[in-house]
């Protein structure tokens, strides 16, 4: 269909509060967006959500181009809803964001029996998934029950809540609690939580200049953020706390302020195993799809172009043309 | 000529029969109170010739032309309540009737025309005595000047017949007797044929060129002859909704009000003595 | 003859009630028809054999981790917590609404907060209801509770005061006291307006059962609807909301049943 | 001995005065019929009979003390409308007196206790001529028998005074006649003081001992003297509320009803002549 | 004296309605206490000085990083939206409420589908409504006009139908069409009719928009409110509690007042 699409010129791309992604923020409110779209012919429109999950499921439904989420949900929900996707911008993976945290214990052996509190069939619930494993527990050892990320903080408050699953900045408003301990984090099982910038493989496909200026918005903010106090500053605000709260939201997080290091990350050996572990714990939750019959259901596709999973039904693909672009100046 | 004709004309709701048979000439600028037990079918009888029911056999023709089927401006109505707009003052409520037939669209004049239906209006305002309230709302007035209004309101499109369901039902005594006046007043100047229907025999005699009595077959109370007797009378067994299937009401006495009167010309002087002395049955 | 005139038999009338329905699921088809003509996989608006599938998955089918049949699983436990916190709210209601309406110094004290409280947006609430409650059933029945019982005690209120004043004068003059007029005149003629107004408390109800389960839940018609759309899994959350609404009319129909033939004097009387 | 005794009394609603001076003294076992234009006060007097409303200046005495200030089974009564319980069975409305009075906490009787309460309340169900509907509800009753249900409950705790506002205003003529005959037989046959208000002046002569009427010091209707005359009759001018700050309305005529009319003893035949053919103005 | 003879006199009603709101501050005031006693820097019950702190902050302190006064921004943002929206629902509930209400062919065929999907609960349907209606100001307005309507337009259906037959008899007897019935006698009934309904509906109003600006938004009062709820902003949450309040009784109060002015005759009509 590509063929007789008529030219589009406008583009839609969604993200939500989360620390790897308020650069968008910074770049739709300084005008950082508008300058690559007005260089480009096009215009981009960047919409914040409240709510990750309603942008995903907008991305997915079509109403958006592009949205940020994690590698597992971009597998779980857009791929498997048989949107293809691909990732324009690698931008960080959680080093620590995540982290499991008991009350009044500091093992993570201790969690056995308790009941965690978690979103469930989200990166939280991977991590406790890999977390388990690494003591030989599995999840029937345990009592799982979802609760919003919004009333994570305020539910670890009451009696009943001993265990929880959950991410920046909910964990250092919970870890202020002098009983509460993250015994498990991120940073143990580094890259396996990538936060991207996705869109839909048909539309950069057909409109490259769409990718180029999303990389484009994205590096210069990076730019920025590392050098100027207000960019910090801006994006601190906007997430609800102050410079030294997003600093230490930062320091857990590794942010690939170079395109290169997006590069190296994402052309990289590791990757193609770190998916594939996810691509298993989301088999063993049936969240690839009803039909699939094996973690290898869904292909993904990796810049060397090699595929895991089904070749004949790639729907995620790490793309590294537009990063690779940045990287040699050619935006 | 005759002005309205029932004839043999039946009206079920399902398997209760409520009228059956009824055969009656009404003859034009007649005034016909209808009496009967509660229940009877008085007031399906009216929402028959109102045309707001059909009969369910047997036909209804007025003026020699089957009876439309629905209300119109040829035939006007006044209820026991419910029968002024509340959301209309006085004089609105009676010029409405003029509005609806000279703006098809808005259903409202505006400017000349309009200054024209409220001169009309109140117009009728004055003969029944209204016309120092016509900015008020009816909440504001009695039930006595409500009554009036919606007479004022009903002669506005000049009907020709007048069909009136206990209207002073829910008036006081002494209130009742002033407009007795005024609707014989009315029928005189008025060219009108009037059926009303009442609980009151006394007020039936009074106001009536004719009764007519409608019953069912059981209970008829043998009291009616009797000039003034109560109707019906509520005997201790006595039921208020009958149960069971019961045979259809019919007409069971029909009396001609004697001494006889007559409508005045339109225009004319009334020649009705005030209270009847003999009722004389017609058949 | 006139627009207003105009009345369908009993044939067209069940002919013109069939038509919307039978339209709404046409234009769904359609709808439904196009996106998956486009994409295959699109999970927005499934077909209905999707659908099936899923409801026979969720309904037929137990769950190999739990061995639960889920969709059962789920109406049992979201009918459990929502009947028990319209029961607790219907008591307090009655209690508080006869106090309020039938006592001046009841109605002078409570009259004014309830009607405030009334106006709080309960869902903000929620977090203080969690630390207070935990985030067991305790803390779903009382947002549920919370909810709608200010609305049922106003209403009661309101009932109370519209007894005419007669019947309360006319016990007195019989000898009754203000307990035994509560008792005896004021309770059972409010037992069938009560009905009416939890009624209307039904919709609310649910809507912030849904509410609550979505932020703490591990079973629950409203938590499978929010866990599932994480995955936009239409094929489950429409035969749910569906089902909601069955069961939201069948609570329904099964109250007017209960006002009919436990209070048989009161057709009567609402006529009056 | 006195029965009842008004000694200067006013009533007033911020500004509105509604009674102004009333002296009156009623005579134990008459039967004091109140009558006065709408809006007058007729109803205020009985609500501060009944203990409902307090007098704003003045005392009202029952015999020689003064009035209990809450309604209670000393007094009953009978209002046009509302008067039964419509969620209990003609036969628990009668019963029910009995029951506030023997079970101060449930307010229901069970048992022995409930089979004699049953057994007294069809007593007077037979009196009023209900015994065939006892397990009927107010709403399957026809409004007559409405009425005689609500006697019949006031009647079960022997109060020594009854008190009817236009008990029977909202009935048919028919069926008041027949309710009036058993209201004259309650009478005669309790020991009772009765203190009705109504609309219908020929009612008052016809049942009263003494008519009472009241009225504001305007517009009082000189066609009182006249039997049988419409009171305050509603001239086309008339407004249903009066308007502005007014004098209260007090008593301005107060006739013995002539043949004097006295109660039979109680539990003696009656001896009042049917309809009264003179009445004599007491001042 | 019974209970409930006992009428308390002005001075005593305004004492008793003040007491319970004074019971509450107080019991605040000791609760709040102990947790600060306890942790200092407690954020679920702050003090009233640290909520009067973050009041100035947000209302009478411009945001350096948009130059907003973030209270009256959020109060503006959310109060046009549940205004337009009410207005909307408002309209077609008098339209479509008159049509089921007076035609007995528009009743058929619209009743039953009305009185079904009022028992829908209006949240789970908000994902298809940000696909259909994009996440501007249109998914809000829609989720409000949605949850709102059906309520609206049943409860103008039944005033229309409460409306004495014997009314719409007269206006045809002086020959009135269907169309002048419905525009001169039927409206202008219903207008004052539908401020009660629409008092009613308030409460939920303020429901649906503070649900929907939880999903998408960037200011509002529910925005606010759901993005401080992760820090457990209390300080925050409960002044924006109580001003949504205060502004919901604003409402419901001038809704009275309109009533009261614009339709002197409702009043007398209502208690006849
Ligand atoms: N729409 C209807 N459907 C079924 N039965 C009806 C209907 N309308 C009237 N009836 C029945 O028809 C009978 C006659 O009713 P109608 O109102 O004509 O009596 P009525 O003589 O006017 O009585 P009243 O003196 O009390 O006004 C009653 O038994 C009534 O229940
Ligand atoms: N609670 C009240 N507050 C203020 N005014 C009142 C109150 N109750 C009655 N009134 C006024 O007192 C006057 C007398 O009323 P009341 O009901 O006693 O008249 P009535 O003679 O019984 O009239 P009707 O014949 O219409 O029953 C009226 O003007 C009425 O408006
Ligand atoms: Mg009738
Ligand atoms: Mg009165």
């Amino acid at each position: 269909p590509s063929a007789e699409a008529a030219p589009k010129k406008d583009f839609k791309v969604a993200w939500s509060i989360y620390v790897g992604w308020m650069p968008w923020g910074y770049a739709a409110d300084t005008g950082i967006v508008k300058k690559w779209a007005d260089k480009y012919g096009i215009t981009i429109e960047v919409k914040q959500f409240n709510d990750y999950v309603e942008s995903i499921n907008q991305y997915t439904a079509g109403a958006f181009d592009a949205v940020t989420l994690t590698n597992m949900d971009a597998l779980s929900i857009p791929a498997a809803g048989g949107v293809d996707t691909t990732a324009v911008i690698v931008g960080d993976y959680s080093n620590g964001n995540d982290a499991i945290i008991l009350k009044g214990k500091d093992k993570l052996a201790d969690i056995k029996g308790q009941t965690v509190n978690l979103v469930e069939f989200s990166v939280s619930h991977y991590l406790l998934a890999r977390a388990l494993e690494s003591v030989k527990l599995a999840e029937k050892d345990v009592k799982v029950l979802n609760t919003s990320d919004a009333d994570m903080a305020s539910a670890y408050k009451t009696a009943d809540v001993t265990a929880v699953v959950t991410w920046k900045p909910i964990v250092s408003t919970i870890l202020e609690s002098p009983d509460a301990k993250a015994v498990y984090d991120s940073s143990q099982i580094p890259g396996e939580i990538i936060d991207l910038l996705v869109a839909n493989t048909e539309v950069v496909k057909d409109n490259p200049d769409f990718g180029k200026a999303l990389a484009g918005i994205w590096y210069e903010t990076m730019t920025e953020l590392a050098s100027k106090k207000e960019a910090k500053e801006h994006m601190a605000k906007a997430s609800g706390t102050d410079v030294a709260g997003f600093d230490e939201q930062l320091k857990t997080t590794k942010l690939f302020s170079t395109p290169a290091d997006a590069l190296a990350f994402t052309s990289g050996a590791d990757i193609k195993g770190k998916n594939e572990l996810v691509a298993k714990f989301l088999f063993d939750k049936a969240l690839l799809g009803k039909d699939a019959k094996s973690a290898e259901a869904i292909g993904i596709e990796f810049p060397d172009k090699s595929v895991f999973g089904d070749k004949a039904n790639v729907k995620l693909r790490y793309d590294a043309t537009f990063m690779q672009a940045a990287a040699d100046g050619k935006l | 000529m005759t002005a309205i004709v029932f004839d043999k004309v039946w009206k079920e709701y399902g398997d209760h029969v409520v009228l059956e048979r009824i055969n009656l000439e009404i003859a034009p600028r007649s005034f016909v109170a209808l009496v009967g037990p509660s229940g009877c079918g008085k007031t399906t009888f009216l929402r028959m010739l109102l045309g707001e029911e059909a009969a369910t056999r047997g036909t209804i023709l007025v003026d020699g032309k089957p009876l439309k089927v629905e209300p119109d401006a040829d035939r006007g109505v006044v209820f026991q309540r419910y029968s002024v707009f509340p959301h209309l003052t006085v004089l609105q409520n009676v010029m409405i009737g003029r509005e609806f037939e000279t703006s098809r669209f808005l259903g409202k004049l505006f400017g000349a025309k309009r200054k024209q239906a409220e001169d009309e209006a109140r117009t009728l305002l004055d003969a029944v005595g209204l016309n120092d309230h016509e900015n008020k709302y009816p909440a504001a007035l009695s039930g006595g000047m409500q009554q009036r209004l919606a007479l004022a309101q009903a002669l506005n499109r000049k009907p020709k017949i007048l069909l009136l369901d206990e209207p002073f039902g829910a008036l006081d005594p002494g209130i009742r007797a002033d407009i007795h006046v005024l609707i014989r007043k009315i029928w005189n100047e008025n060219d009108l044929t009037v059926v009303m229907v009442t609980h009151d025999l006394s007020e039936a005699f009074r106001l009536g060129t004719r009764v007519i009595a409608f019953e069912r077959p059981r209970n008829r109370p043998e009291e009616l002859e009797r000039y003034g007797a109560t109707l019906g009378s509520e005997a201790p067994g006595e039921i208020a909704r009958p149960s069971g299937p019961q045979p259809g009401a019919s007409i069971t006495r029909d009396f001609e009000v004697w001494p006889k009167k007559i409508a005045a010309p339109v225009g004319g002087a009334a020649s009705v003595p005030d209270t009847p002395s003999v009722a004389k049955a017609a058949e | 003859m006139r627009l207003l005139n105009i009345k369908p038999d009993r044939a067209w009338t069940v002919a013109l009630a069939a038509l919307p329905f039978f339209a709404l699921i046409v234009a769904y088809m359609v709808g439904s028809g196009i996106r998956l003509a486009e994409n295959p996989n699109d999970k927005l608006l499934p077909s209905f054999t999707a659908m099936a599938e899923a409801v026979k998955h969720y309904a037929l089918e137990a769950d190999p981790r739990s061995g639960l049949y889920l969709m059962w699983n789920d109406t049992l436990s979201s009918l459990s917590l929502l009947l028990t916190a319209l029961a607790i709210s219907t008591f307090i209601a009655l209690v508080v609404g006869i106090l309020i309406g039938l006592l001046p110094i009841a109605g002078a004290t409570f009259g004014p907060v309830v009607a405030v409280a009334s106006m709080v947006p309960p869902l903000a609430l929620l977090p203080i209801l969690f630390i207070i409650m935990g985030l067991g059933d305790g803390a779903k029945i009382s947002l549920i509770v919370i909810g709608t019982t200010l609305k049922l005690v106003r209403d009661m209120a309101l009932r109370v005061k519209d007894i005419p004043a007669e019947l309360l004068i006319k016990a007195q003059t019989l000898g009754a006291s203000t307990w035994q007029i509560a008792l005896r005149v004021v309770l059972p003629q409010m037992l069938p307006r009560l009905i009416d107004s939890v009624r209307l408390e039904i919709g609310p109800a649910w809507l912030f059962l849904i509410a609550a389960e979505a932020i703490a839940a591990d079973s629950g018609l409203g938590y499978r609807i929010f866990l599932v759309r994480r995955y936009l899994a239409m094929d489950v959350i429409i035969p749910y909301v569906i089902w909601i609404t069955v069961l939201a009319f069948l609570m329904d129909l099964a109250l007017r049943l209960l006002q009919r033939k436990a209070f048989p004097w009161f057709a009567g009387a609402r006529t009056a």
